[in-house]
């Protein structure tokens, strides 16, 4: 039984041929970027091909990109970075209601430390209104942070109207476009973004490495002291293997975009088409065509997420959910909540995301496999139960 | 993450069901909150003769209803009332520490269905238990069963995490 | 030319078996350890057995090893998160004028955030003495932070020591183990520390895994805010290779480590001993005995660490100096100018740090080849002239 | 790190040596700060007849002493006199940025032989030239030539960095 694995959000396979670059900087070229020899030298050559390579994918200078070791380190290093070097101009940032939990915690610890924190409302498809974006900002405000898209529910954000207005406004802007990068075009002259988060998890790059854009002239002060690796910006020996891989993976996803869109569609588009023939009681989640290719989010309503999953991991089929019982914080999806899904349909979402290595016959698997699941559920449910004796 | 007995019950729960004409009935929890479930119970000469189950919720909490009412079968009424969360969770052979709250769920439902039961058939009053709120979208902070703190994300020490 | 690679201090090859170990976790394990499902299940089960394996290398249990991107951010949790969540009871912390970067400008920070610093001096050899870090404790000191082992100059700290003294004035005690973790035994429990930095990288592992011991009970707030990962102090998509390859790197030691006393040893004292027939005017830095196996620190007098190195190199013999020209910041090692060394003999120094695939050999070729560059080097020196004229 | 014509000059420094006769004498810098040089010259009919130096420093260093005594043979002294940074960094096909004060200290120790030689055979008096601190040791927060702020580590930007 071949595997589905259609959980990108939460980790992608590395690119055969980003894995195949990464292998010398393993094997022979181990050396430490700020030694002065001649390994050092092909260390440090190596990092900074690969910040051109990132550079490029996002429409920046490459000076302009400064590498971490994850999109939360690079949420955390905005905001926190933004909110201490510009703290006595203001101590207010704006953040979504549905932002990732590395962008809504991080406001929390700013907020405990005194800051002033504006949660945005988002409409039933999880859309930010630019025109409340603009109403919300004040003389104190320093950072709006709005995502690019929306993992869960696959929301694309109209975040170049966004930058407009804070441009306009002269607000600093950041957007965490981690789950946006590499899937579809970003680019951060065309958005007016001064900060962007990106990581190479996430698109067919490793683990371990992740990147700030911070746009020239913006003033930040760093997350982590000691050395000036990173202009200073950011301490530590450098994830030599996994930046280069990175810089590999931004070549690839900069050439295949066009062909990453239309294939993710497709199964996209299939899979949203043909369930609701197969399943009753489905609700789809999240905007129905502003959305990321291959992201299809809906509720199962009347049962529960987690022995879905269960039961499709059973059957070599991988995806997600916001259920509160797959989270470790047991709390549903702060994402749906904030769309206005009631928390027990929310219980009851299923995530499907795909990625390049996925077929038309996966999405088959799914339509097939996932109905007998339903029913079983369904039949045990007493919440389904009682709703069908309501309908007759 | 689930111990194999906790998986063979998840696959093949025991006991699924309702009872039409039940001598008692049970109901815990809410799907807002993540998990719900219903027993029903037959009792003959003061045994349970006959027990089903339906349950809306996680791998967990399927287990423990289907090993729940495997425990309770064949019972008498006090012999039953005396299963606990601790039975519970040790006869699946260990839940994840955030799923321990299940366990309360399942024994909690059983014992309303038998107290359902005395109620109707002996006229025995029922001593309302003190319910905790086992809901992850309530207010609180720290649900008392998370494991973490769900502001902070920090471990809570055992000795306050389970306090059923 | 064979490349005589010693500047291990900087950065180690990856040991052949922990490379090996990751690749599974690149290719065909490339779920999300948070994810419930199978792929998920298998990453988050790798890591947890590397924490293991960590633990038994520094005898702590399991769960008081929480893994981080690298040792500067090891060392910027436990300062910074230490500092926070303690700073209702005093604002002092001390540690040594020997510090790596990444405790020292960790602290610079904390001090501008209004903590009160204190800096220990140490003697010639670089040695913290224990009575002098009892007597600056003070009712307000909140922690102390001394290097296990100094790799610039070889130094090892009595770090046992002073564990007793902190344990017994019952305040919170950091050490940077980064260098000596698998190189020399380091065993929590023995030491007495609350919490230890160690890094894969130092140990045969690879760039981007590193660790910080907590001992459990000890509060600390988290750097990184976001998802529940690493119990709630470190949020961010695991690292899964690398924190395997940390894992099987620390088997490893705990296996290797007299072999690799012996082996580093053995190169160490040939080229100590032999050096000084090679090449008047030398100065051995750092302790003559307690000292880091496989370390040599010297400085040639009269010339300047940079332009040895760069000839060196051209002979393919890498090795590191604590010339101000070599670091970025232009500012002569703090670490020599602690212990008295004069700026002008450091500007001259040589830092060989020796690994596991050293030789013999290798020693034999440095011996060859130092002696006619700094002969070169001090021909056109017009401090060594002088120094001759004055010695005639 | 560094171009090939700054390589080729560190590996073979041009005229490197003393002249026990020299006519002028020019010595800057020192080596707590990392770089020291010394430049002596002949001067035949105001031309720069011969030259020699020494150098203690980075490879940089010594490549900028040699290229500098390079350009200057030959020359009247008041076309050496116009030998600037720029011209040296440039002749080397550039620097590293955090090396770029080397090129500083070159110009400086050529013109102050330059001054010797005019002070000694010409009386002129010479101009005392404000000189930076080029000492990375010294107490300033921001040596100006670091391009980064020793304290934070944060990049200076280019028009403070190199203002000599
Ligand atoms: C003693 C010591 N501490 C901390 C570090 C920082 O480690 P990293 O550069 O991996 O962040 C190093 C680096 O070599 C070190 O030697
Ligand atoms: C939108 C978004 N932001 C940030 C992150 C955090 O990335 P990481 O877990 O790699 O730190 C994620 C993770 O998937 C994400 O989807």
């Amino acid at each position: 039984m071949p595997l589905v694995y259609a959980d990108h959000v939460a980790a992608m396979p590395l690119h055969p041929k980003v894995y195949e670059a990464m292998v010398p900087y393993f094997n022979d070229f181990y050396g430490n970027p700020s030694s002065i020899h001649d390994s050092g030298e092909k260390a440090r050559t190596a990092i900074e091909e690969a910040r051109g390579k990132i550079a490029r994918l996002v429409g920046s200078q490459d000076e302009e990109i400064y590498f971490t070791s994850c999109g939360t380190e690079s949420n955390n290093l905005a905001l926190k970075g933004v909110a201490l070097a510009h703290q006595t101009r203001g101590k207010e940032i704006i953040i979504s209601g549905i932002e990732h939990f590395s962008i809504m915690h991080t406001a929390n610890a700013l907020e405990r430390a005194g800051f002033n924190v504006i949660r945005l409302p988002v409409d039933q498809h999880g859309l930010v209104d630019p025109a409340v974006v603009e109403k919300a900002i004040t003389p104190q405000t320093i950072l709006i942070s709005i995502m690019h898209s929306n993992p869960e529910v696959g929301t694309i954000e109209p975040i170049a109207e966004i930058g407009k207005i804070t441009r306009a406004k002269n607000v600093l802007f950041h957007s965490d476009a981690v789950s946006s990068v590499g899937t579809i075009p970003v680019d951060v002259k065309q958005l007016n973004v001064d900060l962007l988060s990106l990581s190479a998890g996430q698109f067919y790059g490793p683990k371990g490495a992740a990147a700030l854009f911070i746009r020239k002239g913006v003033r930040i002060l760093p997350l982590l002291d000691g050395g000036i690796q990173e202009r200073g910006l950011r301490a530590g020996t450098e994830n030599v293997p996994a930046i280069v891989g990175m810089g590999v993976a931004a070549d690839l996803a900069r050439e295949e975009i066009p062909q990453r869109l239309s294939h993710l569609k497709k199964l996209q588009v299939k899979l949203t088409e043909e369930l609701p023939g197969r399943i009753p009681y489905l609700r789809f989640l999240g905007h129905p065509t502003q959305r990321l290719p291959g992201n299809v989010s809906v509720a199962v309503e009347y049962i529960e997420g987690e022995a879905m999953l269960l039961f499709m991991d059973m059957e070599g089929i991988q995806i997600s959910s916001g259920s509160a019982c797959i989270s470790r914080s047991l709390k549903v999806s702060h994402v749906m909540l904030a769309m206005g899904v009631d928390a027990a349909t929310a219980q009851g979402s299923l995530l499907f995301s795909f990625g390049m290595q996925n077929t038309l016959a996966d999405v088959d698997r799914i339509l097939e496999t996932l109905p007998p699941v339903v029913e079983r559920l369904r039949n045990i449910s007493p919440v389904y139960r009682k709703a069908m004796a309501k309908k007759t | 993450m689930y111990s194999e007995t906790v998986m063979d019950h998840f696959k093949n729960p025991r006991n699924v069901g309702t009872i039409e004409d039940a001598d008692g009935m049970g109901e815990v929890g809410n799907p807002v909150c993540g998990d719900m479930m219903t027993f029903y119970i037959k009792v003959k000469n003061n045994l349970i003769d006959d027990i089903k189950f339906q349950t809306f919720g996680c791998g967990a909490a399927i287990a423990v209803s289907s090993i729940v009412s495997d425990m309770a079968k064949g019972k008498t009424l006090e012999e039953a009332s005396k299963i606990t969360n601790k039975m519970v969770a040790e006869a699946l052979e260990g839940l994840p520490k955030q799923k321990l709250h299940c366990s309360n769920l399942g024994a909690d439902a059983l014992q309303k269905a038998i107290q359902d039961y005395r109620q109707k058939k002996e006229g025995t009053v029922s001593r309302p238990e003190a319910k905790k709120c086992y809901c992850p979208v309530c207010d609180l902070e720290n649900p008392m069963e998370a494991g973490f703190c769900t502001g902070c994300g920090k471990e809570i020490p055992d000795e306050h995490a389970h306090g059923h």
